[in-house]
């Protein structure tokens, strides 16, 4: 075939190669999602005032960024997978930041 | 064929042509091999007669409104019997009707076909989505047999909730069970696109009915669970009375608008994209000519696809949302109009030094474009704020919307299905009796639809059984041509299904267009390519089909 | 084939299907597909967008949940009290686990080791059923004492904590309603979520039958990959729910 | 052509009661359909344009006449100009029709006020000097009317298409509109949003009255008592009274003259009393804590019809001084008739 017939995709941008994960990592991963979950635990007996929600999804953030980079192997996928992960979590923040424009916005008075 | 004849229809000699022997039609016998495919042009085939049923249900039952509203009093049936009807016509209309006309048919049957592929990435899921489709389907039409649903197709809160004892929570099954199907043809598209492309189809070389279908897919992949989850809480609203969307428990009715239409703004995009994309494909084909602008018509669809998301309150500008959230949607709304205007002037000037011609297809598109302009125009009068006041939740929404979806979608999808015909079926549909069906369409749905808008203006709301004497020419201007569009679009059934025993023997590419799926034999065999093709020029590459049909009349005569 | 066009090179057909022939190499290798690796891909990257409609579907109660807290806040911080901490942080130490067994399970079938495969997935479903069973007891506990949204919807211990035990302050009486508002949405989303995992062990159990059969061990590992992108996504949704609904405000009010 | 004259006088006689347009009968009409009409222009404009470029192209590039097409690939010139020039005119359209909406929804500060309830499947309009109607609503002509809406039940929509007028009727939370009529006559109402079964039945009439006519009517129709009155009488029969005496050691605050005031809340927020606000704080009062006092008061939430509300606000704006609360007081304790603890009566 042609020299542009690809069809692994190796050239592809939306490509990339099998990775392995190992063991190894898995273990540090689930042992560093243990950790938080005790951190985010004693982190919501501390009154820190309006930074205890903050802190709460902070690390649940961190969390759920580490489960998908390496449980989910997004870390070792193509530009695509990414990009796509990024797009749900995009969409996601459309439908919260601009209803909540509307609830926010409602309570600054009727003009 | 002189150069000065008024058509490109090139039909192979009809005493010698015969349909390919061997097709994806005939290339498995039995029912059964039709209902456990996984071809998609066969998946296309059962949706086509599917969606080809709930039309003329849904199509009975806007028959049945007109009729209604030829005189003033409700005196043809009582007004739930009304509200009935007109929830039906939306429910079906929509989720079954528009949602998957076009991509579910002419977009399964031709997507991989156009990439050069073998197939759609998931043949199984695809047949799972048509399974579903039925399956919500039965579901909606047991709520009708049961005894109806009268929320009308937006299920608002709180009515749907606690006021209304009819089958809510069936109907609401029904479209969350057609979501799924609707996501899994939006899923399957999108994994194709990017990874099935043949050798040497990049993403600037795809066909822009592949673009628009894209554009759509990421609004069903995205927007449709919304509108599952929201239809989840209606039902357990009704059901348990948890009160998330009931004032009294302190829940806001106005979150259920919010979640609804977030998913149901850009439902109109998953409707009319496709219908965009079949458009381009025509007019550069009758006008022998590249779409002008591209990628502009290109990018076009992604920004729909991107911008829709962002401007669902516009239908909520008096239920109480904050002015300045009314301000922000409003101004959204304008920018959202700007890539549909932009697509309508590349359009025509696709047509500038072509070289045209009128067949069918071509005729609905230009249906498409007056009847797409005007309905795209009165778009922008409910999105400015103070006119939404006046406007709004009256007959010039109906108008506003029918325009679009109608006067835009179904003209779409019936010039997408004279274009792909030949190529579903392998034979000609015949043309003057079509060229009726076309004009008659466009006649009927002006005489429609055109008097809504002034009974709008007017103030007739929406959704009335029975109204003030003073609308009554008008309605019955309206319902008279009705009657037209009635007749405009039994015609296509009619000739299409004699079409095909008694139609002219197509041949691979009767209109001489240049996309992939012109180039193989019609109707296709069962995995389209006998080889994966390599791709070495754009869509709408003229002079690369006329170099190539030289080359075989050359290397073949 | 006399009506046939070969798109643009003059191969014959049979060298075209010997040529598609070499390339397959897996029994699972479906036809229209031109490689096994394009094949993977495409499956990652389908369930990957499976996986962005279910963000959107939580993303729905997520919202009410966002509204509804800000709006009762002292409603969501009484109720939110009334949930088990240490079953909740037990349960979330489980599921992290379950996970983590899933991600082993990858690992096994992609290193083709069938027996580590089928123990891993083995230890995957009990860490599950682990899950529900406490969710059971929890659930249980809120049907003991009518905090299930509906017609039994009990408030008084809201209302009258001291009567009860408990050490929090009296809600208002109007304010003690909105509770119902925090567990219609604990049990929508909890629920939505065990939902998922249910679905998650049925597919679990049909994947070590399959595994058993050896039919992971030969380097076709989409099915246990795929399956591993649905229960981290369960995972992480409850990585999410934990914090928003268990630990609203555990500390003594300043 | 013979056509029987029952026939033809039946026939000049519907299409003679037919209406193209809608009358122009408020101060808020000719600015709507300024902007209708200048969107009607861009629309024919547009239209013409688009159409007058297919038809051009059409004949002037047939396949007869121009046989061979030339491929163009596009312009970036044109492109931008397509781009531009929908975009300037709507943005126009958009600072338009936001002027026009804030003058529909912002009310001037004169105006009188009407309240609407919105039930299935009827309208109820209460005057605050105790006129009430079904279906029907009598207003001055000349004299900017506001009307605070809210339903029973489901959403509805209050809409005078001949005023140009309409706002959503909430359930849970008031909502205004207001106009100025200009023209006397009788002109429609409809309720636009879907309600249920006999939501085309749900439609009124608005009657514009001179300032004369407007009097007369007023003194013809009242009730007898006015909205403020009726609150009085349930301000005393739910007990609000014993805590709201406005006494010094009261347990509730001081409500005369509240309305209208700055009111410094526990949660720290300060918030301007108004219609909304009243309402709300007999509903959900735990959010509503004046500063200073305790969260004792009982929610009223199913216990009093919007109707009731309606007179309890009306009755508190109109509360100028405690001096007939405590009179009530002492009358009803000395009866001892009222209960000490609120909540358990019901209107």
């Amino acid at each position: 075939m042609s020299e542009y017939h690809d069809p692994s995709n190796v050239v592809n941008p939306e490509h990339a190669d099998h990775h392995i994960v190992t063991p190894v990592t898995y273990g540090i991963v689930f042992a560093t999602l243990l950790i938080f979950t005790g951190i985010t635990v004693a982190a919501a007996f501390k009154n820190l005032g309006i930074l205890n929600p903050v802190v709460a999804l902070a690390i649940a953030c961190t969390k759920g960024v580490i489960v998908i980079l390496f449980f989910m192997h997004v870390k070792y996928q193509s530009k695509l997978v990414k990009l796509t992960v990024a797009s749900g979590f995009f969409t996601f923040l459309v439908l919260i930041t601009m209803t909540l424009s509307d609830y926010v916005s409602r309570a600054w008075g009727l003009w | 064929m002189s150069a000065t004849s008024s058509t490109i229809l090139n039909l192979p000699d009809q005493r010698t042509a015969t349909l390919p022997k061997r097709t994806y039609i005939n290339n498995e016998d039995g029912l059964l091999s039709w209902l456990f495919t996984g071809d998609h042009k066969r998946i296309a085939i059962l949706y086509l007669i599917s969606i080809t049923f709930f039309f003329f249900i849904g199509g009975a039952f806007a028959g049945l409104i007109r009729l209604e509203l030829l005189t003033p009093q409700g005196d043809l049936m009582a007004s739930d019997t009304y509200n009935k009807m007109f929830s039906m016509h939306g429910i079906i209309m929509v989720f079954l009707f528009l949602v998957p006309s076009v991509p579910a048919t002419l977009g399964n049957f031709l997507m991989p076909i156009m990439l050069g592929a073998k197939d759609l990435a998931f043949p199984k899921i695809n047949l799972l989505s048509w399974y579903l489709y039925w399956l919500g389907g039965i579901v909606v039409l047991g709520a009708l047999v049961l005894g109806g649903v009268d929320t009308g197709w937006t299920f608002t809160t709180p009515l749907s909730t606690h006021y209304l004892n009819t089958h809510v929570v069936t109907a609401a099954t029904g479209v969350f069970i057609l979501g799924f199907s609707s996501i899994f043809t939006g899923l399957n598209f999108i994994v194709t696109i990017h990874r099935m492309r043949a050798p040497g189809m990049t993403w600037f070389r795809m066909p822009l009915f592949v673009w628009s279908h894209y554009a759509a897919s990421i609004l069903m992949v995205l927007g449709t669970p919304v509108l599952a989850i929201t239809l989840t809480l209606v039902a357990l609203e009704r059901l348990v009375g948890i009160g998330v969307f009931d004032p009294t428990k302190g829940g806001d009715p106005l979150l259920f608008q919010h979640l609804f239409w977030f998913y149901s703004h850009p439902a109109v995009y998953i409707m009319i994209l496709p219908g965009m994309g079949v458009i381009s494909e025509v007019i550069s084909t009758f006008s022998r000519k590249r779409v002008f602008g591209y990628t502009a018509v290109a990018f076009s669809s992604v920004a729909i696809a991107l911008f829709g998301f962002f401007v669902w309150a516009h239908h909520m500008f008096i239920m109480g949302v904050s002015n300045y959230s009314a301000l922000v949607f409003s101004l959204l709304t304008m920018l959202v109009a700007v890539p549909s205007a932009i697509k309508t002037f590349n359009w025509a000037f696709t047509m500038q030094k072509g070289s045209i011609t009128f067949e069918t297809p071509m005729l609905y598109a230009f249906g498409f474009l007056g009847l797409f302009t005007i309905g795209g125009m009165t778009g922008v009068f409910l999105g400015a704020l103070g006119m939404d006041i006046h406007l709004t939740e009256t007959y010039f929404i109906v108008a506003h919307f029918h325009f679009v979806m109608v006067g835009g979608m179904l003209m779409a999808f019936l010039a997408g299905i004279h274009f792909w015909w030949p190529k579903m079926t392998g034979r000609m549909y015949p043309e003057s009796l079509s060229k009726l069906a076309a004009v008659t369409t466009f006649i009927g749905f002006n005489l429609t639809f055109l008097p809504q808008f002034i009974l709008g203006y007017l103030g007739m709301p929406r959704r009335y059984h029975a109204y003030p004497p003073e609308f009554q020419v008008l309605n019955v201007l309206s319902t008279a041509g009705a009657t037209v569009l009635g007749v405009g679009y039994m015609l296509p059934l009619l000739y299409l299904a004699w079409s095909l025993k008694y139609g002219a023997i197509a041949g691979n590419n009767p209109w001489q267009a240049t996309g992939l799926e012109w180039q193989i034999q019609s109707p296709p065999i069962t995995e389209n390519f006998i080889e994966i093709p390599i791709v070495d020029h754009e869509a709408y590459d003229y002079e690369w089909l006329e170099h190539k049909t030289a080359q075989e009349v050359t290397t073949v005569g | 084939m006399d009506n046939t066009i070969v798109a643009t090179h003059p191969h014959t057909h049979e060298t075209a299907v010997a040529a598609e022939h070499e390339h397959v190499a897996l029994p699972q290798h479906r036809h229209h597909f031109e490689t096994p690796e394009q094949q993977r891909e495409a499956g990652t990257f389908g369930m990957w967008l499976f996986l962005l409609t279910e963000i959107m579907f939580f993303g729905g109660l997520f919202f009410a949940y966002l509204l509804y807290r800000n709006w009762y806040n002292p409603a969501f911080v009484a109720a939110s009290n009334q949930l088990s901490i240490p079953l909740g942080t037990a349960n979330t130490a489980i599921l992290i686990s379950s996970g983590f067994f899933m991600a082993l399970a990858v690992w096994a079938a992609e290193v083709r080791k069938k027996s580590l495969l089928v123990i891993f997935l083995v230890l995957t479903t009990l860490f599950g059923l682990a899950f529900l069973g406490i969710k059971y007891f929890e659930y249980k506990e809120k049907w003991d004492k009518n905090h299930i949204p509906g017609q039994n919807f009990d408030v008084r211990e809201f209302v009258n904590p001291h009567a009860y035990g408990l050490k929090e302050e009296p809600l208002a009486p109007d304010m003690a309603q909105k509770t119902q508002v925090f567990f219609f949405l604990y049990f929508a989303m909890t629920g939505m979520h065990a939902l998922h995992m249910i679905i998650g062990i049925v597919l679990l159990f049909w994947l070590m039958w399959r595994a058993n059969r050896g039919e992971f061990s030969a380097g076709y590992v989409a099915p246990i990959e795929n399956f591993g992108l649905y229960w981290h996504f369960v995972d992480i949704v409850w990585i999410f729910l934990f914090p928003l609904l268990y630990l609203i405000n555990r500390h003594p009010v300043s | 052509m013979h056509i029987s004259p029952v026939l033809w006088q039946f026939l000049v006689k519907w299409l003679n009661a037919s209406a193209l347009f809608p009358r122009e009968a408020s101060t808020i009409a000719p600015y709507a359909d300024a902007l209708y009409f200048f969107l009607l222009l861009i629309t024919v404009v547009g239209l013409t344009f688009v159409g007058c470029l297919i038809f051009g192209f059409a004949i002037r590039y047939r396949k007869e006449k121009h046989p061979i097409a030339i491929q163009v690939e596009g312009s970036t010139l044109l492109e931008a100009t397509w781009t531009i020039i929908p975009l300037a005119l709507f943005l126009i359209v958009f600072v338009w029709g936001a002027l026009l909406y804030f003058r529909i929804y912002n009310p001037p500060t004169n105006a009188m006020n009407i309240y609407i309830v919105g039930k299935q499947w009827m309208w109820k309009a209460e005057h605050p000097g105790g006129q009430h109607e079904i279906n029907a609503l009598h207003v001055p002509m000349g004299r900017p009317v506001q009307l605070t809406m809210i339903p029973q039940d489901v959403f509805h929509s209050f809409s005078i298409p001949d005023f140009r007028v309409k706002r959503e009727v909430i359930p849970g939370r008031y909502s205004t509109v207001w106009f100025n009529a200009t023209t006397p006559g009788t002109y429609h109402i409809f309720c636009t949003q879907y309600c249920g079964t006999n939501h085309s039945a749900m439609i009124g009439e608005v009657t514009v009255l001179s300032p004369d006519d407007y009097e007369k009517w007023t003194q013809q129709s009242t009730s007898g008592t006015s909205l403020a009155q009726n609150g009085e009488r349930l301000f005393a029969s739910m007990g609000c009274n014993a805590c709201h005496s406005g006494s010094a050691a009261a347990r509730g605050p001081n409500l005369a003259g509240v309305y209208g005031s700055k009111l410094q809340l526990t949660n720290g927020s300060q918030v301007l009393v108004n219609d909304a606000y009243l309402r709300d704080s007999i509903l959900n009062p735990s959010q509503h804590i004046t500063a200073g006092y305790a969260p004792i008061m009982p929610t009223y939430q199913g216990q009093i019809s919007e109707d009731g509300l309606i007179d309890l606000v009306e009755y508190i704006k109109s509360m100028q001084s405690n001096y007939r609360v405590q009179q009530t007081l002492t009358t009803s304790e000395s009866n001892q008739a009222a209960p000490t603890t609120p909540g358990v009566v019901k209107p």
